[in-house]
C-alpha cells in the first residue's frame, strides 16, 4: 500500500501533464472541426506533437521580468495559481479503489482549496505593473468570488440527499439514479458556475482577448506563461472530474453493464463534460462585467436556494423520498 | 448564343412595336458589332505621361480612332460646361498640352476619314438655363439683403456637377453665411456632405458641399482664403462634422481656423514641419 | 520549394560536423521553435485583412501551429502586414523590443518590404527593415494567403537551416 | 435561453460538415486563369515602346533598348528589362497597355525571399518564368492585333 | 472619502479590437470611461498628394487601398466622377457588371463586419463562418479580375474584363446559397441571449446628432433617416431596380446589426435582379486614347458599405487631377465616438467602436 502511497502522486502528475497537452490539442481540434477546418495536423501524425512543441518552445523562451514589476510576487504568482489546482485532485475518487485521500470532508476540501487560485491570479495581475493586467486581475477577483457562492450552494442539495461530504459516499449514493436527474437544476447552476470559475468563454472576462489584450497574463512570457496555461487546464481536469463524480455517478456503470471497468465509465463521462466545455467556448460571446455580477447574485444565487428548498420538500414526500 | 440571335432577327422583322424595335435595333447593332470585335477595352487610356513621353506612332488600332492631332491648345471655357453630346465623333475639343521637348512631331498622316468640316465653334450655342437657375437667383436675392453681402463674389451653376448651385465667398463672411445657411428656416443646411481644401497657387480655397434634408437642396460654397497668412473662422461649433475636417485642412493644407476647440495636427506627427498638400511643399524628411 | 543548402565547401561542412552533439540539440530546438510560431497580431492595412483571411477556414494557419497572440510578450514572430508610416515607426520598434528573444520578423506585402505603392509618399517608411531586422520578405500587394503560408514555410526552413549550419541566412542560396 | 441552445445546435451541425481547407503546401491551390501573379516577359515580341514603364504607378519597370543589330529591319530590340518586385503592386496595368503582349502575367506567386535584393528580377529570369502563363490577357483584344515593328 | 484618481489607459495602435491602427487615449475611473481622445494618422499614406501626379487610370489601383474591404466601390467613385466630368456614356453591360461587383463587394464587406464584430464580443465561430462565405465571393472576384482584394477592375468609360463564361451562373448559385445561409447566421447570432444583452441599448444617438456629425450609411439610417444615395442621389442604373432601405427604430448597436444583415439580403436581391436583365454587349464606351478631363470641379457621393464615399475632383484640363479629395465615410463616422463613450465601460467601448464599422485605411486616407 505504501508504494502506491509514494508513487501514486508522481504517476498522477505525469498522467496530468499528458492530459493537459492532449486537452489543449483536443480543444484546438474540436474548435477547428466546428469551424470546418482540420486544426493542427502538420506537426507529427495528426498533429499529436503540436502541443509538445508549444510547451517546449515556451520553456526555451527568454524569461522576461518587466523592469518596474514587483519581482518576487511576479515569480510567485504562477506557483500560487498552479499548486491548488493540482492539490484538489487528491480527493477525486477515480474508481472504487483508486483514490488518493479518502477524506470525510472531501467536497469541502475541494471547494476550499480551489478558491486559492484567485490569490494567484490577483498577485500575478498586480505584480506585472501593467494597466491591462490590473484590470484583468480586478475582474477575475470579482468574478471568481461571486461565483464561488452559487457553486457551493448548488452542491448542498446533493449533500442533503447523501448526508455526507465524502465523495465516495456521494458516488455510491447514485447507484439507483444519477444525481443529474433529481438535481437537474443544481446541475445547470453547477455547470455555469464552474465555467465562471475556470474563466472560460461566456465568462472569460479576466483574459478577454479583444478588450484587455491578454488579461492578467499580459506580461508573462516563456515558462511562467506556460504555468498559467497549465493551471487553467489542470483546473479544467479537476472541475470536469468533480462534475462527473457529483452528477454523473463517477465510475458507476450505466444500466448495470458492470463488465466495462469503472475507470472507462469515468473517462467516458469525463471526456463528455470536457467536450461540452470546448463546445461552449466555440459558440458563446462574452458577458459584460455588470451583467456577470447581476447574473451571479440575482439569478444563480436565488435559484440555488430554491433548489435546496425543493430538495428539502421532496425528501418529505413519501413516494419521491426514495430518490432524495 | 447565336441561335438566340437568329430568332431575334425573326422577331425583329415581324414585330413592329416602335419602342421595342428601337431597343432591338440598338441591341442588334451592338451584338452585331460584338462579333467583329470592334470595341477595344484597352482603347482606354494608354496614358502618355506628360514629361518626355515618346509619341507612339505604331499600334494605332486598325479601327482607327481618329488620333486627336494637336489643334492649337484652346482653353475650354472655364464655365466647365461639358458638352454631353460629344460621344459621336470622338474628336473632343481639348487642350493638348504641347510637349516641352516635343519628340519629332510625326508627319501628319493623310487622315483616313475626312476631318470634320469646321473646327468646333469656340463658344457653343447658349445652353438653355439649367433647372436650378431660378432657385439660385431667388437665393442670391435673399443673400444680397444680408449685411456684409459684398463679400459674395460669384454665384453660378456648376453644370458638370448635375447643376450644383455654387457660391464663391470671401473668408471674412464665411462664418456669418454658415450661421445663416444652417439656422435660417428656409435654408436649413444641416448636413455637411463634403469639406475639402484646394490649393490654386494664387490662393487657397475651402470647398464645402451642404445638403438640406427638409428641402432636398444641394449647395456648394467655395471660400477664398489668402495664401500667405491662411486664416478662416472655424465653423466647428455650427456643424460638428467640421471639427476633424478643419483639423485635417490645417494639418495638410496649412489653413488655420480661428475659434477651433483644439486645432492640432490630426494626420501627421506633431513635430512635422510644412503642409504636404500645398503645391510648393518640399518633402520634410523626418529621420525615422 | 526544395531549397538545396548543400553547396558548401567541404571544409565548412566538415568543420560544422565536428560539434555534432550541439548540432543535434540545436536542430531539435529549431524543430520545436519552427513548429510552434506564435505571430503577434500586427495588422496595419490591406495585408491585415489578407492575414485574417489566411487564419480563416480555407487556408487555416492553425494547421502549422500558428496562433495569433495579442500581446508581444507571448509572440515569437512579428508579421508586419501593411504600410508602416513614420508616425507608426517608433511604436513598431517598441513592440519589437518587447518581444522575448528568439524572435523573427516577416515583412508581408510590398508596403512593408519597400514602401510598395506609396514609395513616393511623404509619410511612409520605405521598407520596414529600416526599423527592425527582417527575416523573410513576401512581395505582392496584398500577397495571396497561400503566399503568406509559403513565406511562413520559408521562415521555418530558415530557422532549421540556421540551426543546422550555425550561419545567418542572408546570402542568396 | 432557447437562442443559446439553437446557436449550439448550429455549431454542432457544422462539425459534421466537410472541411473546406486547401491542403496548400502539399498540393497547389486552385488559381483561376486571370490571377495576377509574377510577370513573364517575352523579349522577341517587345518593340521597346516604353508604354509599360510609363503607365506603371510605382515606376518599377526599367528598360533600355538598342538599335536593331541587322541593318535591314528598323525599330529597336530590348536590351535590359527588369522589374523591381519590391514595389511592384501587380496591378496589371503594364500587360494592359502592352501592344504586342510581350509582358504577360503568370499565375505563380511563390516569391518570398530572405533578402530584398533577390526581388530585382532581370530579363532572363522573367523569360524563364514561363509556367502557367495567363492565356486570356486582354479579354476582347484579338491576339497579335498590333502591327509588327514598322 | 477615499481619494480616487483617474487612470490614463492607452488602447494603443496595436490592439485586437481597434480594427486597425487607431489609438484611443482613455481616462478611466475604475472601469467607467470619463473621456476618450482618438488619435489617428498611424496609417496616413498621403494618397491625395500622390494622386496629384498620377493619371486617372493610375489612380484606380490606389483607390483599392483606401477602403480595402470594399475596393469596388472606391474604384467606382473615382471612375464615376471622371466620367461625369468628361460626359462619357457607359454601355449597359459595363454598368450592370459594375453593379453586380459593387453589390457583391457590399455583401463581402458586411460579412467582414459581422465576423470581426462577433470576434470583438468574444464569439470565435461566426468570424470563421463569415470569412468562409466571403471566400466564395473573393474567388468569384479572383476569376473576374485576377485579384482577391485590390481589384483595379473598373476603367474610365467601362470595365476592363468581361465576365468569363460560366461566371454569371456561379454568381447566381452563390446568391441562392447565401440567401439560405442567412438563416443559419440568424440562428447562430440573432437569437443568442448573451449577444442580445451585450448590444441592446448601447451607443444610442439622436437624429440631430447624426446629422450634425454628418454620419452616413447604416450609422445614419439606424436613427430612422431613410437616406441611401443609391436611391436619393441615384447613380449607375440603380433607378431601374426595386430594393427597400432598412432603417432602425431605437438606434442602438443591435439595430445596426439587424440593419446590416438586412442590407446583405437587399444587395443579394439587387444582384438577382441584375442577373435577370444583363445582356451581351460591349463593356467599354467610346474613350479617347489619352484621358483629358475638361477643366472644372466635381463632387459626387457613392453609397459604400460604410456610408457616403465622395470623390471631389478639381481638374485643370490636363490628364492629371489638380486636386483629388476623397470624402471618406469612416473619417466622419469615427468623430462621434468620443460623445458616445462618456460614462460607458470598457466592454461597451469595444461594442460601440465595433458598431460604427470603421476601416483605418479609410479613416487616415
Amino acid at each position: 500500500m505504501d508504494v502506491f502511497f509514494y508513487l501514486g502522486p508522481i504517476i498522477l502528475m505525469l498522467l496530468l501533464l499528458g492530459f493537459v497537452t492532449y486537452a489543449i490539442l483536443f480543444e484546438r481540434k474540436v474548435i477547428g472541426w466546428i469551424q470546418n477546418r482540420p486544426g493542427p495536423n502538420q506537426v507529427g501524425p495528426w498533429g499529436l506533437f503540436q502541443t509538445i512543441a508549444d510547451v517546449l518552445k515556451l520553456l526555451l523562451k527568454e524569461d522576461v521580468v518587466p523592469g518596474k514589476a514587483d519581482r518576487s510576487l511576479f515569480k510567485l504568482a504562477p506557483i500560487i495559481a498552479f499548486v491548488p489546482a493540482f492539490a484538489i485532485l487528491a480527493v477525486i475518487p477515480f474508481t472504487e479503489t483508486w483514490q488518493f485521500g479518502d477524506f470525510a470532508v472531501g467536497l469541502l476540501y475541494y471547494i476550499a482549496i480551489s478558491s486559492i487560485t484567485i490569490i494567484g491570479i490577483l498577485t500575478g495581475a498586480w505584480a506585472s505593473n501593467n494597466k491591462y493586467s490590473l484590470l484583468g486581475g480586478m475582474r477575475s477577483a470579482a468574478q471568481m468570488i461571486s461565483y464561488e457562492i452559487p457553486l457551493v450552494l448548488s452542491v448542498v442539495g446533493i449533500v442533503m440527499t447523501t448526508g455526507s461530504l465524502d465523495l465516495n459516499d456521494i458516488v455510491l449514493a447514485q447507484k439507483k439514479v444519477w444525481f443529474i436527474v433529481p438535481q437537474f437544476l443544481a446541475f445547470l447552476i453547477f455547470l455555469i458556475a464552474s465555467l465562471a470559475e475556470l474563466n472560460r468563454t461566456p465568462f472569460d472576462l479576466p483574459e478577454a482577448e479583444s478588450e484587455l489584450v491578454a488579461g492578467y497574463h499580459v506580461e508573462y512570457t516563456g515558462f511562467r506563461f506556460a504555468f498559467f496555461m497549465l493551471a487553467e487546464y489542470v483546473y479544467v481536469f479537476a472541475m470536469a472530474s468533480l462534475t462527473t463524480c457529483l452528477f454523473l455517478g463517477g465510475w458507476l456503470p450505466l444500466f448495470g453493464l458492470t463488465m466495462i471497468p469503472g475507470i472507462l465509465w469515468f473517462l467516458l463521462k469525463f471526456s463528455l463534460v470536457v467536450f461540452s466545455l470546448f463546445w461552449i467556448r466555440a459558440t458563446m460571446p462574452r458577458l459584460r462585467v455588470d451583467q456577470l455580477m447581476q447574473f451571479a447574485w440575482k439569478v444563480l444565487l436565488p435559484l440555488s436556494l430554491l433548489n435546496i428548498f425543493l430538495t428539502a420538500i421532496f425528501k418529505e414526500i413519501p413516494v419521491l423520498s426514495s430518490f432524495y | 448564343m447565336s441561335d438566340q440571335e437568329k430568332e431575334q432577327e425573326k422577331e425583329l422583322t415581324t414585330e413592329t412595336k416602335a419602342a421595342n424595335v428601337m431597343s432591338e435595333e440598338t441591341v442588334e447593332i451592338k451584338s452585331a458589332s460584338k462579333e467583329q470585335d470592334v470595341q477595344k477595352p484597352d482603347a482606354l487610356s494608354q496614358e502618355l505621361k506628360d514629361e518626355g513621353s515618346v509619341k507612339n506612332e505604331s499600334a494605332s488600332e486598325e479601327q482607327g480612332i481618329q488620333k486627336p492631332d494637336a489643334p492649337p491648345s484652346q482653353e475650354v471655357t472655364d464655365e466647365g460646361s461639358v458638352k454631353n453630346d460629344s460621344v459621336s465623333t470622338g474628336v473632343d475639343v481639348e487642350n493638348t498640352v504641347t510637349k516641352p521637348q516635343a519628340a519629332s512631331v510625326p508627319p501628319k498622316k493623310p487622315a483616313a476619314t475626312p476631318r470634320p468640316a469646321a473646327k468646333k465653334p469656340v463658344e457653343e450655342k447658349p445652353l438653355e438655363p439649367s433647372r436650378k437657375q431660378p432657385w439660385l437667383d431667388k437665393f442670391v436675392v435673399k443673400l444680397k439683403d444680408l449685411e456684409g453681402s459684398e463679400y459674395l463674389e460669384d454665384a453660378f451653376i456648376n453644370r458638370a456637377n448635375s447643376d450644383l448651385p455654387t457660391l464663391v465667398v470671401k473668408s471674412e463672411w464665411w462664418r456669418y453665411l454658415a450661421l445663416y445657411l444652417r439656422n435660417h428656416p428656409d435654408c436649413q443646411f444641416h448636413y455637411v456632405q463634403n469639406f475639402s481644401s484646394v490649393d490654386y497657387e494664387t490662393h487657397l480655397e475651402v470647398v464645402v458641399h451642404l445638403f438640406s434634408f427638409p428641402y432636398k437642396e444641394r449647395l456648394g460654397v467655395r471660400v477664398k482664403v489668402d495664401r500667405t497668412e491662411a486664416k478662416v473662422d472655424s465653423v466647428a461649433d455650427i456643424w460638428a462634422a467640421a471639427n476633424w475636417n478643419e483639423r485635417e485642412a490645417y494639418d495638410l493644407m496649412g489653413i488655420t481656423f480661428e475659434g477651433h476647440p483644439d486645432l492640432r495636427r490630426i494626420m501627421l506627427t506633431d513635430q512635422w514641419v510644412g503642409h504636404p498638400l500645398r503645391k510648393d511643399y518640399v518633402p520634410y524628411d523626418e529621420g525615422v | 520549394m526544395g531549397v538545396n543548402f548543400e553547396d558548401f565547401s567541404p571544409f565548412e561542412e566538415q568543420e560544422l560536423q565536428r560539434n555534432v552533439l550541439t548540432t543535434n540539440l540545436e536542430q531539435m530546438k529549431s524543430l520545436i521553435r519552427s513548429n510552434s510560431l506564435w505571430p503577434l497580431t500586427f495588422g496595419l492595412a490591406c495585408c491585415a485583412i489578407e492575414m485574417m483571411g489566411t487564419g480563416g477556414s480555407h487556408y487555416d494557419l492553425d494547421r502549422f501551429g500558428v496562433i495569433f497572440r495579442a500581446s508581444p510578450r507571448q509572440s515569437d514572430v512579428m508579421i508586419v502586414a501593411g504600410t508602416v508610416t513614420k508616425k507608426m515607426a517608433p511604436l513598431l520598434r517598441r513592440l519589437y523590443d518587447q518581444m522575448p528573444e528568439p524572435k523573427w520578423v516577416i515583412a508581408m506585402g510590398s508596403c512593408a518590404t519597400a514602401g510598395g505603392p506609396y514609395i513616393k509618399s511623404y509619410s511612409v517608411v520605405k521598407g520596414v527593415d529600416q526599423i527592425v531586422p527582417v527575416d523573410v520578405y513576401i512581395p505582392g500587394c496584398p500577397p495571396n494567403p497561400a503566399a503568406l503560408i509559403y513565406g511562413i514555410h520559408k521562415l521555418q526552413e530558415k530557422i532549421r537551416y540556421e540551426a543546422k549550419h550555425g550561419k545567418r541566412v542572408t546570402i542568396r542560396e | 435561453m432557447f437562442g443559446l441552445v439553437k446557436g449550439l445546435g448550429v455549431t454542432l451541425k457544422n462539425m459534421t460538415k466537410p472541411k473546406v481547407t486547401y491542403n496548400y503546401p502539399a498540393e497547389p491551390i486552385p488559381v483561376p486563369d486571370r490571377f495576377r501573379g509574377i510577370q513573364h516577359f517575352d523579349a522577341e515580341k517587345c518593340i521597346v515602346c516604353n508604354q509599360c514603364a510609363l503607365v506603371c504607378p510605382t515606376d518599377c519597370i526599367t528598360l533600355t533598348g538598342k538599335r536593331n543589330p541587322d541593318p535591314e529591319k528598323k525599330g529597336k530590340v530590348i536590351e535590359i528589362y527588369d522589374i523591381n518586385f519590391e514595389i511592384c503592386i501587380l496591378c496589371d496595368l503594364c500587360t494592359e497597355v502592352c501592344p504586342t503582349e510581350a509582358i504577360v502575367m503568370t499565375n505563380n506567386f511563390e516569391l518570398a525571399t530572405y533578402s530584398r535584393d533577390d526581388l530585382f528580377k532581370n530579363m532572363q529570369w522573367l523569360h524563364d518564368n514561363n509556367q502557367n502563363i495567363r492565356q486570356e490577357n486582354m479579354s476582347s483584344k484579338p491576339p497579335g492585333a498590333a502591327g509588327g515593328a514598322k | 472619502m477615499l481619494r480616487t484618481e483617474e487612470m490614463l489607459l492607452n488602447m494603443g495602435p496595436q490592439h485586437p479590437s481597434t480594427h486597425g491602427v487607431l489609438r484611443l487615449v482613455i481616462k478611466i475611473d475604475g472601469e467607467i470611461i470619463r473621456e476618450v481622445d482618438p488619435v489617428i494618422g498611424y496609417l496616413h499614406r498621403g494618397t491625395e498628394k500622390l494622386a496629384e501626379d498620377l493619371t486617372y487610370t493610375q489612380i484606380i489601383p490606389y483607390t483599392d487601398r483606401l477602403d480595402y474591404v470594399s475596393a469596388m466601390t472606391n474604384n467606382y467613385a473615382v471612375v464615376h466622377a471622371t466620367e461625369k466630368l468628361m460626359g462619357l456614356e457607359i454601355p449597359e453591360r459595363a454598368e450592370y457588371l459594375r453593379m453586380i461587383t459593387m453589390e457583391l463587394n457590399r455583401v463581402a464587406s458586411h460579412l467582414v463586419w459581422v465576423g470581426t464584430y462577433l470576434l470583438d464580443l468574444g464569439a470565435m465561430s461566426p468570424f470563421l463562418y463569415c470569412f468562409q462565405d466571403r471566400e466564395t465571393i473573393l474567388n468569384l472576384f479572383n476569376e473576374l479580375c485576377g485579384a482577391r482584394l485590390t481589384y483595379n477592375y473598373m476603367r474610365v468609360g467601362g470595365v476592363k474584363w468581361d465576365a468569363p463564361d460560366g461566371w454569371l451562373q456561379k454568381v447566381e448559385e452563390f446568391v441562392l446559397y447565401m440567401q439560405k445561409e442567412l438563416a443559419t447566421y440568424h440562428d447562430l447570432i440573432s437569437g443568442n441571449d448573451i449577444f442580445l444583452q451585450r448590444t441592446r441599448g448601447i451607443g444610442i444617438y439622436t437624429k440631430e446628432q447624426a446629422l450634425s456629425y454628418a454620419l452616413s450609411g447604416s450609422n445614419l439610417r439606424v436613427t430612422g433617416v431613410p437616406w441611401d444615395l443609391r436611391q436619393h442621389q441615384s447613380y449607375s442604373l440603380y433607378h431601374q431596380f426595386q430594393f427597400e432601405i432598412p432603417i432602425g427604430e431605437k438606434g442602438d448597436v443591435l439595430d445596426k446589426y439587424h440593419l446590416r444583415m438586412q442590407e446583405i439580403a437587399e444587395s443579394l436581391k439587387i444582384v438577382k435582379q441584375v442577373l435577370g436583365v444583363i445582356k451581351e454587349g460591349p463593356i467599354m464606351g467610346k474613350v479617347p486614347k489619352v484621358l483629358r478631363v475638361p477643366e472644372g470641379e466635381f463632387y459626387t457621393g457613392v453609397e459604400s458599405p460604410r456610408g457616403e464615399l465622395g470623390c471631389h475632383i478639381v481638374s485643370n484640363g490636363k490628364n492629371k487631377p489638380w486636386r483629388l479629395k476623397f470624402r471618406r465615410p469612416s473619417f466622419y463616422n469615427l468623430q462621434i465616438l468620443p460623445d458616445l463613450l462618456k460614462g460607458e465601460n470598457i466592454s461597451n467601448l469595444v461594442a460601440i467602436l465595433g458598431g460604427i464599422d470603421i476601416i483605418l485605411g479609410e479613416v487616415d486616407g
